[in-house]
């Protein structure tokens, strides 16, 4: 059998359902993170893999595809700045911890 | 249009770009002097460049640009201009307030300047990539620019909360962005428009998947519910400059989003307005129509029982988003012109009591409802200013807000959408009752210590009239900003 | 028999993927579920390979392998590895596991009868090398992106710095005011 | 320039000149700069008797009109102007609302001497006489809205203006809440009749609606909308909570707002756009029927209140219902002309109370008494007013309510089923003439109940008697002797846009014209005389001689008694269902988060602490005033936001997340595949 654009859509529903547990599951900030890596990469691989089964030859996808991956790394910059800001001020990044403003 | 040629339109952004560099160097070369700040003053100068430098758009014919990424139309050149003005208010802002530790204003202004030409490039890009690209560093900016407050503790909360949802909702988007890219092999607007509209109906539920997760990513920038909840935490904590500036500049993007984006993708221009796409059979516009009454009722209804301003005035805009909703709802183009009419209303009334809320709260330590009682006695001209905002955004005449109001309605009724129309009215009733509440602590309450003393400069103070006359002037004089609300609901498709 | 093999493999790439992915998710030390994110992060980066991308999966490894990866372990270092943790994990749980399986219903039809605009596998061209063609792209129709993408680093960087640096000093001789 | 136009700019310059000036400086002027408003409002008055002089005797015509107007504003396809409008009725109404508010100036002088913040007095003062002229002298609906909320803003500052008193604090704004519901209705009014006839002026949208552009239900909609302005601003039910409420102000604020002219606004609107609600009959009906209720209940009310603004206040509420019942049933002169009858004297009756309240020190009437020997001036000049109101010959009072009473006659030969109207307001009016004595005799006859403040009660100063008088003989000169209902109906013919609109108010029974149904208007005549006579009767005999005792008569009556005493509970009646609304709201969202999102140990919090609030608070909140409304809204909306905003963020995205996801399979599943 031969793999179509179905296989690999599944595997990123996956992943991005996977990500999306991790989101709404963990309290740790950065395992929150990894959580939203995980949503970045899913679209990811749609990109890629649509672009390798379009009918012509345009890269936009791959092209698509990098913006993201240097996107998510700075975004992992300033995630990460923040998150250990923030375990500066509050010795936890245990998010249900972190929740003085609310209501 | 080619890169080179495109760059006569491209202008202010350009000199933005200047002015993030002058900034940097001025702050790396300069130091941490006494008294003059020519970082954050370089940045004001810049915006008011760039500002004055936007009105050369409105002459120029609409045309795309870059290779077709992005688009320069009125619509657009609207929008850069209100992201620039609303920079600029929010840099005097941090200049005249202390709320940026001062040596790290210059650093402050860099970010801000990045996110002002994100936001610039969100309204005017007409490709998937474009979008996704500005929208990420308008968001990583406004991450960062929570988190500059000296109120340790609230601002690295807010500075989490919004990363953290911010990422979670922009990566929803882009799964839907790559779900259009598959859809039709390209990026661009028009490619995606037609390969949808030449689709089957085989493509209503991925449309509609497609729509719901990118509409996730706009609604967190409007603060739409259900995906407001970051809204009120990120205000509370966040400096109040920033606040300002995400209650208003970051509205406005999701806006100019919300109908660059849906009425260029899922639309075709129709008579008055616009027409969903052929092949498509959901009714956008009603379940628009349907989270914007909801939107307008869980804020009005979350700003009840606060105490705390900034967080009041959060769910205040949660609401206002909801009044917004419904202009874009309706798909006409009477719609957007309220909405653009709304949004400079907005702009000037939110950043009026804003920026009353920094003055008083730098002044007496507090930012509750209850330190603001009797604010009369110790700074009228506050307590006067941040009564002119609450009724305009009540939308009692003759405030700017009651004309905002007027159109949406006006435009609202047009379509016959009653039952929206009628919600939308016992909301700005229900909203009367927490405005009220802070007018009656500010002039009927007195405070049980010693009279509120409000201490500014006053280049402060000329900065609240220049923002409040607005406010008043187009509350009688409305027809200009009619006629420009007009003229830059013209979109090019 | 002749596409046996890179079915198999990609088989192989999806196991993998899938797998260190839901380690990540379900695993109860952080640093294993950061460890187990270097499998996922690279199962990818095979598979865009094994999809002709290669200088997306150049990218995926120096980047995502190389870059975020080595932060987040950082960020699990620098935050204290707490063992504690494994008491109360999660929260949500089960309206976690809800939630997915409401959006997987939501999305699995949407997604398997979509009319995407592909061809089916077996007329699929042989896969070329991308890299010189992609910066010629970034070089001419994506300058700007390119650019925008650059300003985006410089400003991440800064944001960073200012933000992590904290407030270890005070301008003035004035206090930052601490509250709750 | 027509010199009406530049008096018109002249009358709305000076009011908002002085506000603006007393804001800015009064503090620091010598009297607290009194002089400055009293002087702009005086201006502001000859400027009003110049356009009366030129309207109404130089120039006189029956259908008189001056129109000018200024481009404004151009939103879609209509080009939007603004401007005056003065015909016979502005006229009428410019006098009534100048020499109403001149003389509440003076009177404030004396009244809120040595008051803190008495330069803010006037500067509020200022503010609302000139949001009133703007009301009476602008052309189109849109002004005439934004005029309507800026009396209600004035209205509002001043009922608050004691601000450290608590009771004055929420009376401002239940006064401002419950007319801004009838506003919001006007509003949703205004819109419709823009949206069909793409007009703003009140000629234009008449001839739009005479050429029917919008007509059949949307014009009845409309309309009720519109008059649902009224209901609110004229304190019509059951919006009229407010209004017993507003008398928190000052006394002057009372008379002047809650009497004389912003009350009256919602018959002077509806008034100006007869032409066009006399188009629907549906529509006219409502609103004889909510002026009759309004009416007959707020008089039945008043009989048994003891404290004496708040007598005052329900009769004013009767008032304004006879008003708008007259509209109504057509007596469109007759309402007008009650407007202006009724201003003068209760401006007065109000006035006189603040005089009595000045002196007494109480506004308990169970407190006084004997006052007359005290306070000769205020009591032969409320004794005027009384009797105008009673409606006794040759008194103001008599004239206007008698063409009302005709009117509903005429309307009740007309229409058999309608006599109830006429008999309600016949009924109202007997009981008037009872409450207004029952007041003057436990004021001012008898002997003293309570010795101290007896003894320290004296006649007010001349700047407070002066006004008093003056009042009293426009109180008396306003009814022309007998004829002043005939008089005012030649003076202001109803517009005669349509056809219709003159038929409506010519089988309505305008007495004397062409019909000169001599019956109605004698027959109305003798049984008004009669029943106020009746009713003077009664208050003798019960508060007078005290043959009857008033106690044993409440006692013998006690549950309608109870009844009356507590104003039929209908703010009660508010409360609870606000109640009820509290509780099913978080019965649902206690429900709600149960059953989807925080799982069932969560629930018992919010839950336990809804229910302590609720059985710990029940009686609290029935038993105080309507200000608890503010505090449970807040309550409830509190319950919703401790819910759903918990400060933890994976729970923001959990729900953030569950609602798209549940919108996707609804649409996925239902609409499609179902």
């Amino acid at each position: 059998m031969t793999i179509g654009i179905e296989h690999y859509l599944v595997v990123s529903l996956v992943l991005f359902l996977l990500g999306l547990f991790i989101v709404v599951t963990h309290r740790n900030g950065v395992r929150i993170l990894m959580g939203v890596e995980l949503i970045l990469n899913s679209a990811n691989l749609n990109f890629v893999a649509f672009n390798r089964y379009m009918p012509d030859s345009a890269l936009s996808g791959n092209v698509f595809a990098i913006f993201v991956i240097i996107l998510a790394a700075a975004e992992a910059v300033v995630a990460l700045a923040i998150v250990l800001a923030v375990y500066q001020q509050f010795s936890t990044i245990h998010m249900d911890e972190i929740s003085n403003m609310k209501h | 249009m080619g890169n080179i040629e495109s760059l006569a339109y491209f202008i202010p952004e350009l000199i933005l770009t200047a002015t993030v560099l002058a900034v940097l160097f001025a702050d790396v070369l300069g130091g941490e002097r006494e008294g003059f700040d020519p970082p954050a003053n370089f940045a004001f100068v810049g915006c008011v460049a760039a500002f004055l430098a936007h009105f050369t758009l409105y002459s120029l014919p609409s045309t795309p640009l870059f290779n077709g990424i992005l688009i320069h139309d009125p619509f657009g050149a609207f929008f850069k201009g209100f992201f620039i003005f609303c920079t600029g208010v929010t840099t005097a802002m941090v200049i005249v307030s202390r709320e940026v530790a001062r040596f790290k204003k210059g650093e402050f202004c860099v970010i801000i300047l990045c996110v002002c030409i994100g936001m610039c490039l969100v309204a005017a890009s007409r490709d998937l990539l474009m979008i996704y690209l500005s929208l990420e560093l308008m968001s990583l900016g406004s991450y960062v620019m929570a988190g500059f407050s000296r109120k340790i503790g609230p601002s690295e909360e807010a500075s989490l909360k919004f990363v953290l949802y911010g990422g979670v909702s922009t990566g929803i988007m882009l799964f839907g962005i790559s779900l259009l890219y598959g859809l039709t092999g390209g990026t661009s607007f028009e490619a995606v428009r037609s390969a949808l509209a030449g689709a089957g109906s085989g493509i209503e539920p991925i449309a509609f998947l497609a729509l719901l997760m990118v509409l996730v990513g706009v609604g967190y920038k409007v603060a739409m519910v259900p995906f407001h909840f970051w809204a009120p935490d990120v205000y509370e904590g966040a400096p109040t400059a920033v606040t300002a500036f995400l209650s208003v500049a970051s509205k406005g993007t999701g806006f100019a989003l919300l109908i660059r984006f849906f009425f260029s993708v899922f639309m075709q221009p129709a008579e008055g307005g616009w027409a969903t796409l052929a092949p498509l059979h959901f009714d956008w516009g009603l379940t628009i129509a349907v989270l914007s009454a909801i939107t307008m009722t869980v804020g009005n209804i979350g700003a009840y029982p606060q105490t705390n301003l900034k967080r009041l005035l959060a769910y205040s805009g949660v609401a206002h988003a909801g009044y917004l909703l419904m202009g874009v709802s309706l798909m006409t183009s009477t719609g957007v012109e309220a909405v653009i009419f709304y949004l400079v209303m907005y702009l000037f009334t939110n950043m009026t009591a804003f920026f009353v809320i920094l003055v008083v709260s730098e002044s007496l330590g507090t930012e509750r409802i209850a330190g603001f009682r009797g604010l009369w006695r110790g700074a009228p001209v506050a307590a006067f200013m941040m009564t002119l905002a609450l009724f305009s955004l009540v939308g009692l005449p003759p405030t700017a807000g009651f004309v905002g109001k007027l159109y949406l309605f006006y435009a609202v009724l047009q379509q016959k959408l009653y039952w929206l129309a009628v919600i939308g009215v016992l909301n700005s009733v229900l909203s009367l009752y927490y405005y009220a509440r802070i007018i009656k602590a500010m002039y009927l309450e007195t405070s049980s210590e010693t009279e509120p003393a409000v201490h500014s400069s006053p280049l402060a103070g000329l900065i609240l009239i220049v923002m409040a006359a607005p406010v008043l002037y187009f509350g009688v004089f409305w027809n200009p900003l009619v006629e420009y609300a007009r003229y830059c609901a013209h979109l090019m498709q | 028999m002749d596409a046996l093999l890179p079915s198999l493999l990609f088989y192989a790439f999806a196991g993998v993927i899938l797998g260190s992915a839901a380690f990540t998710a379900f695993a109860r030390d952080i640093v294993h579920a950061a460890f187990s994110l270097l499998f996922t992060f690279f199962g990818l980066a095979c598979l865009y390979l094994y999809l002709g991308a290669d200088f997306v999966g150049l990218s995926q490894v120096v980047i995502y392998v190389g870059g975020i990866l080595v932060l987040l372990l950082f960020g699990v270092m620098f935050t204290g590895h707490q063992t504690q943790e494994t008491e109360k994990r999660t929260v949500n749980f089960y309206w976690g596991l809800a939630l997915i399986a409401l959006l997987g219903a939501g999305m699995v039809p949407a997604l398997l009868k979509a009319p995407w605009a592909v061809k089916s596998a077996a007329e699929l061209p042989e896969a070329k090398s991308t890299i010189s063609s992609i910066a010629t792209l970034l070089m001419t129709d994506y300058l700007l992106p390119f650019e925008i993408a650059s300003l985006l680093l410089l400003m991440a960087l800064i944001g960073a710095v200012v933000i992590a640096r904290g407030e270890t000093k005070t301008d003035e001789g004035e206090s930052p005011e601490t509250s709750a | 320039m027509h010199l009406l136009e530049i008096l018109s700019w002249l009358i709305l310059a000076l009011p908002l000149a002085a506000f603006a000036v007393q804001m800015a400086v009064g503090a620091r002027l010598p009297r607290y700069g009194d002089f400055i408003s009293i002087g702009a409002i005086s201006l502001s008055l000859v400027f009003c008797l110049l356009v009366f002089f030129r309207v109404i005797v130089l120039e006189y015509s029956p259908d008189y009109v001056f129109a000018v107007s200024y481009p404004w504003f151009s939103g879609g396809s209509i080009e939007f102007r603004w401007g005056f409008y003065i015909d016979n009725v502005t006229a009428f109404m410019l006098v009534v609302v100048g020499v109403v508010s001149t003389l509440v100036h003076i009177y404030s002088v004396g009244y809120m001497h040595g008051e803190e913040n008495y330069h803010r007095f006037f500067a509020y003062l200022g503010l609302f006489s000139f949001s009133m002229f703007l009301l009476v002298l602008c052309d189109n609906l849109f002004t005439l809205y934004i005029a309507w909320e800026l009396v209600g803003v004035s209205s509002y500052l001043l009922i608050g203006f004691y601000y450290t008193k608590h009771s004055a604090a929420n009376a401002c704004i239940k006064a401002f809440l419950t007319t801004r519901v009838g506003d919001v209705f006007m509003f949703l009014g205004i819109l419709l009749l823009v949206l069909y006839t793409g007009q703003l002026a009140y000629h234009d949208v008449f001839n739009a609606v005479a050429h029917g552009e919008i007509s059949g239900t949307v014009l009845t909609i409309a309309i009720v909308c519109l008059f649902g302005g009224a209901v609110g601003k004229s304190a019509q039910f059951p919006l009229h909570v407010w209004l017993p409420d507003a008398m928190e102000g000052p006394t002057p604020v009372s008379a002047l707002i809650h009497a004389a002219t912003m009350v009256a606004a919602g018959v002077y609107m509806v008034g100006r756009m007869f032409p066009m609600f006399s188009q629907s009959a549906e529509a006219m009906l409502v609103i004889a029927y909510i002026g009759l209720i309004t009416a007959f209940f707020a008089a039945t009310i008043a009989i048994t209140q003891n404290d004496i603004k708040r007598v005052l206040a329900y009769s004013t509420i009767s008032q304004l219902g006879y008003m708008v019942t007259a509209l109504g049933v057509g007596a469109y002169t007759a309402g007008l002309y009650h407007l202006m009858t009724h201003a003068f004297f209760k401006a007065l009756l109000f006035l006189c109370s603040g005089s009595v309240i000045h002196a007494a020190h109480t506004q308990d009437m169970r407190e006084m008494g004997g006052l007359r020997k005290k306070m000769p001036i205020t009591f032969a000049t409320m004794l005027i007013g009384t009797l105008a109101i009673a409606g006794v010959p040759f008194f103001s009072g008599f004239g206007s309510k008698d063409a009302i009473m005709a009117g509903a006659l005429a309307f009740g030969s007309e229409h058999g089923a309608h006599m109830t109207i006429f008999i309600g307001l016949f009924v109202a009016a007997g009981m008037t003439a009872f409450y207004m004595f029952r007041l003057i005799f436990m004021t001012f006859y008898g002997e003293s109940r309570n010795q101290h403040s007896y003894d320290h009660a004296h006649e007010s100063p001349a700047s407070m008697t002066v006004p008093l008088l003056i009042l009293a003989v426009l109180s008396i000169a306003g009814g022309f002797g007998l004829y002043g209902g005939l008089w005012f109906n030649h003076l202001v013919v109803p517009p005669a846009l349509q056809e219709a609109a003159h038929a409506a108010a010519e089988h309505g029974g305008e007495h004397g014209g062409a019909h000169g149904e001599a019956w109605i208007h004698y027959g109305a005549m003798g049984l008004s005389i009669f029943v106020a006579a009746l009713g003077i009767f009664l208050s003798w005999v019960v508060y007078g001689v005290k043959w009857i005792s008033a106690e044993k008569t409440a006692a013998a009556i006690r549950p309608i008694y109870q009844l009356s005493f507590n104003k039929y509970y209908v703010d009660e009646f508010y409360q609870k269902i606000v109640i009820a609304f509290v509780l099913w709201i978080r019965k649902v969202l206690a429900a709600f988060d149960r059953i989807v999102i925080d799982g069932i140990v969560n629930l018992t919090a919010p839950l336990m602490r809804g229910g302590a609030t609720f059985s710990g608070g029940f009686d609290h909140y029935v038993v105080d005033g309507v200000l608890n409304l503010g505090a449970l809204i807040v309550q409830a909306a509190g319950s919703v936001s401790v819910m759903l905003q918990n400060g933890v963020i994976q729970s923001y995205i959990l729900k953030a997340a569950i609602a798209a996801a549940v919108i996707l399979v609804v649409h996925q599943y239902i609409q499609f595949w179902l």
